[in-house]
């Protein structure tokens, strides 16, 4: 079938504005939009440029905006999305460097902030492994699966309003090792995160848990640390 | 252009990258390069575990781990290389557990450990509990955890850095030069230990569970620099991979219980394996189900129906399963066939080929991780590899499932420990005037490129014959064909057009230079696979059937020279406690 | 992380909440007096029998209180998802401030210096 | 940039934009109260404000007031007691809610109006 691609399109050297170009591909069943990008870089334009890896949904790179909603391209079926025109951006809220590859430093710079690593200054007891309970394990299990694909972070209106809000993949790892049973660093992160660009930036949007291709319901993980830090204060 | 200096340079930030970097970065200065974000490395896609031999739920030993790894290599693997794994590898674990590793857990509360293809107690009586792992995304907790106690440690990440040239000279290596991905410029990473953790190549392949960024650049550098590469010719094929883009399927479909069907709706593993049928072992049942394609048994897509196209795919069908059980304990399958292949397991049989998976071959490397340049183990000075794309060799002519990521991590630990030994006795070279040239050179031509030729065909072409002439079953016929084709290739290959020159993130530039490496390892892949006059692991040859220890108990070298012929050379294998026996499980 | 102005804003969201839930009581309150209890009718007679007693005194005085907290903690909160100026924030958040003040003060002396005029009621 | 609205956007945009709304009537309605002192004037006031223009804007008043107090519960339940899947149900549940208090308190001020 035959779909229109209407794509972002923009390059700091060329001196133009961003803009849109319209592709037409023949789209198969079981084709995703990450085939047809490739499809469209391998023989219409060679120049199209946006990021890619394992398109099978695990390295997190083609996190794009799809029809108006992030997702991650290898893992939307084309002719799924029943439109026959398919708008294509680059995520938002962050600085796009060129077509659909955007700039992830301010994302990862949030991520290192929260101490993204087990805090826990007592060696452990034995020389093997610390014991945690399936039932312990399984309280964490949602929030490990992250990729860092950005989705959600790009789709939260505030983090659009203020740049330096954390925002839900830097709190989403702030709560998998917060609420690890292993880790002792609870304290040191909510000291990081009860501050004006912390937690408290969070509205309860909800366009985080729509975007996450993993289901993480990163809302979920920002409720439990903003209770935890009224409950220690207050 | 710019010159960074840091005493260690790794390229590649999976699994062996970054846990070499925590490591090094504990006595030295070390810069990790990687073409795409730490953690975008294709380490996250492992799904089934990480093996050691902990015994938390069976009486597992690291010796009938050492035994089934030797056996499982078909006797090619190097036993010194087996036995350091074998015995280290709970350390490893216990490591990453501390490091905070979410591992799935035992009621207990201990590391869970499941079962795996080829891994048994009391060599080889029954399966053992070996694999520790993380539901099904082994992987991705693995690497995320080593990426974040490398943030911990402050490591120098340079992200979406190609390295396109090793520098070595007087073999001693000097550094690396990188191209910038971002804002398109050449820089000069020089060095005091260089290490390469760069990955497989499972994109020489048309149908592969690899990412894209798998063209196994580090191999080809290597190569250009006159170093060698070992035992090339073992490819490993998992049997169900998605149909067209192979993402793998994993072998817990047919734990549950899946046919796997010709066009007929035939279950054909009664031919090949009458017993255990579809869970009969992986090389095994990757070479069924592709003589079922090869003679004319494959399932057809409408398309080829219609057109009267033999079929190059067969079924794997759950739907006699029931929904509930599937959606319980296969979730991601769902999700998987959904996603890539449009179709709903409940309800449909999943299209699926084998497909590309694991590199057994590599940059030839020591047990410390030192580059060797020849068969008498002479290391290169301040070379170092890890990880899949280097070749200990602890997996000789197959691989066991769940050894890779330890591999690469635990060698990738030992490799680092080496570096940080190594380090305050190496010293600043000069980095030869020429080399930056050459590299500039290369890139110029890149971006003057304005042929005819399409990158992307090219590609293709080489990933559909690849499958056809080096794939699974291979003989000296199909094998000279495709040497034919690659030479073809590199011709064309010299007549590409790219049309983007802009230095902003230019990844027309970058794919095409993927490519020439994917030509130029491959061209490796296929003489070795031709001289080797046997059936061994991965390389099954229809003209040789058996295995023959007299004549090939050795590994491949391969060097290019500089006139750009591939000559080969061969080393012993390191056998210690187990003498080659018949291969029967 | 860059610390924002001020302290973390714990205690805004906290009250956010608490006030919100009170407020909930004490509009439900105020709407059922006002618009059900009498006859849809505002007229100072009615009003001023109300606000004479105490117990009224203490309901109106609370709600007033806490609205303002909390709409005017709403505005800060507002103006810390959109203006990142130091200064310009500093002046807005004080601004909110002393307008809220005033107006508490002025619904506080309508309240408690609210006395019924003599011979006034009924 | 743009970014399509689904449910929890919509709730966020109307709970800023009637509780900004409720703020600046607060301030009104203060002003407006603090005329107590003057019975006469007050009384004025309320006559003026009781006729039927404001009494219909009033109507806006409560569903602003609504609108704000039953998504303030809705933000309640994600923040307390790990709703955050359930957010749209619980929205279009109080929606419902909602409209019938609307209904219900709207028809009386209509009425009082004199409209109905
Ligand atoms: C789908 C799948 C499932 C698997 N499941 C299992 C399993 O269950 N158990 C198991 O043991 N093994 C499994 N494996 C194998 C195992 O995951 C890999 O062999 C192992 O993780 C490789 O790790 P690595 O660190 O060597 O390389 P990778 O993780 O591939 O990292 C390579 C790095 O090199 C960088 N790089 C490459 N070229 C360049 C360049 N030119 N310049 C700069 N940087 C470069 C990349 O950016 C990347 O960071 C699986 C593999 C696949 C594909
Ligand atoms: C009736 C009961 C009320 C409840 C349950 C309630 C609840 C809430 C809650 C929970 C918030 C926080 C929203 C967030 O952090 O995202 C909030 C914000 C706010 N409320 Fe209320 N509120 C009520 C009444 C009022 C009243 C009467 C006013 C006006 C005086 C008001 C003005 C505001 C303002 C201005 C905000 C800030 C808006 C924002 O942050 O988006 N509220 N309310
Ligand atoms: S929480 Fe979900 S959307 Fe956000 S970065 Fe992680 S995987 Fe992506
Ligand atoms: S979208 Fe943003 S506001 Fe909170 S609920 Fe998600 S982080
Ligand atoms: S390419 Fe890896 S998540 Fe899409």
């Amino acid at each position: 079938m035959n779909l229109t691609f209407k794509i972002y399109r923009f390059n700091p050297e060329s001196g133009q504005p961003p803009h849109y170009q319209d592709f037409t591909v023949d789209v198969k069943k079981g084709e995703t939009v990450l085939d047809v990008l490739g499809e469209i870089k391998a023989h219409q334009d060679g120049t199209l440029v946006y990021r890619r890896s394992c398109r099978s949904g695990i390295c997190g790179s083609c996190a794009m905006q799809i029809n108006g909603l992030n997702k991650l391209a290898c893992e939307t079926q084309a002719l799924e999305l029943q439109t026959a025109t398919v708008v294509v951006d680059p995520l938002p809220g962050f600085k796009p460097i060129r077509d659909l590859a955007v700039d992830l430093e301010p994302f990862y710079e949030k991520l290192r902030s929260i101490l993204p690593y087990l805090i826990n200054p007592d060696p452990p007891e034995t020389d093997k492994e610390r014991y945690q309970s399936p039932e312990d394990f399984a309280k964490i299990e949602i929030s490990i699966s992250c990729i860092l694909c950005a989705s959600c972070t790009s789709s939260c209106p505030s983090f659009w309003a203020d740049k330096s809000y954390a925002g839900p993949a830097a709190l989403v790892k702030a709560f998998r090792y917060s609420y690890d049973t292993r880790d002792a660093g609870l304290r040191e992160r909510l000291d990081m995160l009860d501050n004006k660009h912390g937690l408290w930036r969070c509205h309860t949007i909800m366009n985080c848990n729509d975007a996450c291709p993993k289901k993480i319901f990163p809302t979920e993980g920002i409720s439990f640390l903003k209770r935890k830090v009224v409950e220690n204060k207050y | 252009m710019m010159v960074h200096n840091h005493e260690v340079v790794i390229i590649g930030a999976g699994l062996a990258g970054t846990r070499a970097a925590l490591e090094a970065a504990k006595v030295a200065d070390v810069a990790v390069l990687s073409k795409i974000f730490p953690s975008r490395s294709h380490s996250g896609a492992a799904q089934g575990g990480m093996a050691a031999a902990l015994g938390n739920l069976d009486d597992d030993n690291w010796e009938y781990h050492m035994f089934d790894t030797v056996k499982g290599s078909d006797y090619l693997g190097d036993q010194d290389a087996a036995e350091i794994l074998a015995k280290e590898a709970p350390e490893v674990i216990y490591e990453m557990e501390h490091m905070g590793a979410p591992f799935s857990r035992t009621p207990e509360g201990k590391i869970a450990q499941r079962k795996f293809g080829g891994h048994t107690l009391n060599f080889g009586e029954k399966p053992a509990l070996r694999a520790c792992y993380s539901a099904d995304y082994t992987g991705h907790i693995l690497l995320h955890t080593l990426f974040e106690q490398c943030i911990k440690q402050g490591v120098r990440f340079y992200s979406e850095y190609q390295v396109v040239h090793l520098i070595v000279k007087d073999d001693i290596c000097r550094g690396v030069v990188a191209w910038d991905i971002r804002n398109g410029g050449l820089q000069v990473f020089r060095a005091k230990a260089v290490m390469f953790a760069s990955g497989g190549y499972g994109r020489a392949y048309r149908i592969t569970t690899n990412a894209h960024a798998n063209t196994g650049d580090g191999l080809d550098l290597a190569l250009r620099a006159g170093l060698p590469l070992e035992d090339m010719e073992f490819v490993q094929f998992h049997p169900t991979g998605i149909y067209r883009n192979g993402i793998l399927m994993t072998e817990g479909a047919r734990g549950e219980g899946a046919y796997l069907l010709n066009k007929d709706g035939e279950r054909f593993m009664k031919r090949y394996a009458p017993t255990l049928m579809e869970l009969a072992p992986r090389d095994l049942t990757a070479r069924a189900i592709q003589t079922e394609i090869n003679e004319g048994r494959g399932c057809q897509t409408p398309e080829q129906k219609a057109q009267g196209i033999p079929g190059d795919f067969v079924d794997l069908d759950l739907s006699h399963v029931s929904e509930a059980k599937l959606r319980a304990v296969l979730p991601q399958i769902f999700d998987l066939a959904r996603n890539f292949a449009g179709v709903n397991v409940a309800k449909e049989p999943t299209p699926i080929q084998p497909t590309a998976h694991y590199s057994m071959g590599g940059l030839p490397v020591n047990v410390d991780g030192q580059f060797i340049r020849d068969a008498k183990n002479t290391p290169v000075r301040g070379l170092y590899a890890a990880g899949e794309c280097a070749c200990v060799s602890v997996h000789g002519a197959n691989r066991l499932g769940c050894n890779s990521t330890q591999d690469a991590t635990l060698n990738g630990r030992r490799t680092g420990r080496t570096i940080a030994r190594d380090v305050p006795h190496l010293s600043w070279e000069d980095v030869p005037a020429e080399d930056v040239k050459a590299a500039e050179k290369d890139l110029d031509w890149y971006y003057q490129a304005n042929g005819s030729e399409n990158v992307a065909d090219l590609r293709t072409r080489l990933q559909d014959t690849m499958m056809v002439n080096c794939g699974i079953y291979r003989n000296e016929k199909d094998l000279k064909t495709q040497l034919g084709i690659i030479k073809e290739l590199q011709g064309r290959g010299k007549k590409i057009g790219v049309k983007d020159k802009s230095k902003c993130f230019n990844s027309e530039v970058m794919e095409a230079m993927e490519l020439g490496h994917l030509l130029n390892f491959s061209e490796v892949i296929v003489i070795g696979a031709i001289e080797r006059q046997e059936s061994r692991g991965a390389h099954a040859r229809t003209d040789f059937p058996t295995r023959d220890d007299a004549k090939w108990l050795k590994h491949t070298l391969a060097y290019q020279e500089p006139d750009g012929r591939i000559r080969l050379d061969y080393k012993p294998v390191t056998i210690t406690r187990f003498q080659p026996k018949e291969r029967k499980y | 992380m860059e610390k924002g102005i001020g302290s973390g804003g714990a205690f805004a969201w906290f009250f956010q909440r608490i006030s919100g839930a009170f407020l909930l009581i004490a509009l439900l309150a105020h709407f059922w007096v006002l618009h059900y209890a009498s006859n849809g009718e505002v007229t100072f007679q009615i009003v001023a029998q109300r606000l004479a007693t105490p117990l009224w005194k203490t309901i109106d005085l609370g709600f007033l209180v806490f609205a303002i907290i909390h709409g005017f903690n709403g505005f800060i909160m507002v103006i810390h998802d959109y203006i990142h100026s130091h200064n310009l924030r500093l002046a807005l958040v004080s601004l909110v401030w002393v307008v809220g003040i005033l107006i508490g003060i002025m619904g506080m002396i309508t309240i408690i210096g609210f006395k019924v005029p003599v011979g006034g009621v009924i | 940039m743009h970014y399509k609205w689904k449910t929890g956007m919509w709730a966020f945009v109307f709970h800023r934009a009637s509780g900004l709304a409720l703020s600046l009537y607060l301030l009104l309605h203060i002003n407006v109260v603090s005329s107590l002192y003057n019975p006469a004037k007050f009384d004025n006031t309320m006559g003026f404000l009781g006729s039927p223009l404001f009494r219909i804007l009033e109507i806006g008043l409560l569903a602003a007031v609504l609108y704000h107090s039953l998504n303030g519960i809705r933000i309640f339940l994600i923040d307390f007691t790990n709703s955050t899947r359930k957010h749209s149900q619980i929205f279009w549940l109080l929606a419902v809610v909602g409209l019938i208090i609307f209904v219900a308190g709207a028809y009386p001020m209509l009425h009082h109006a004199g409209i109905l």
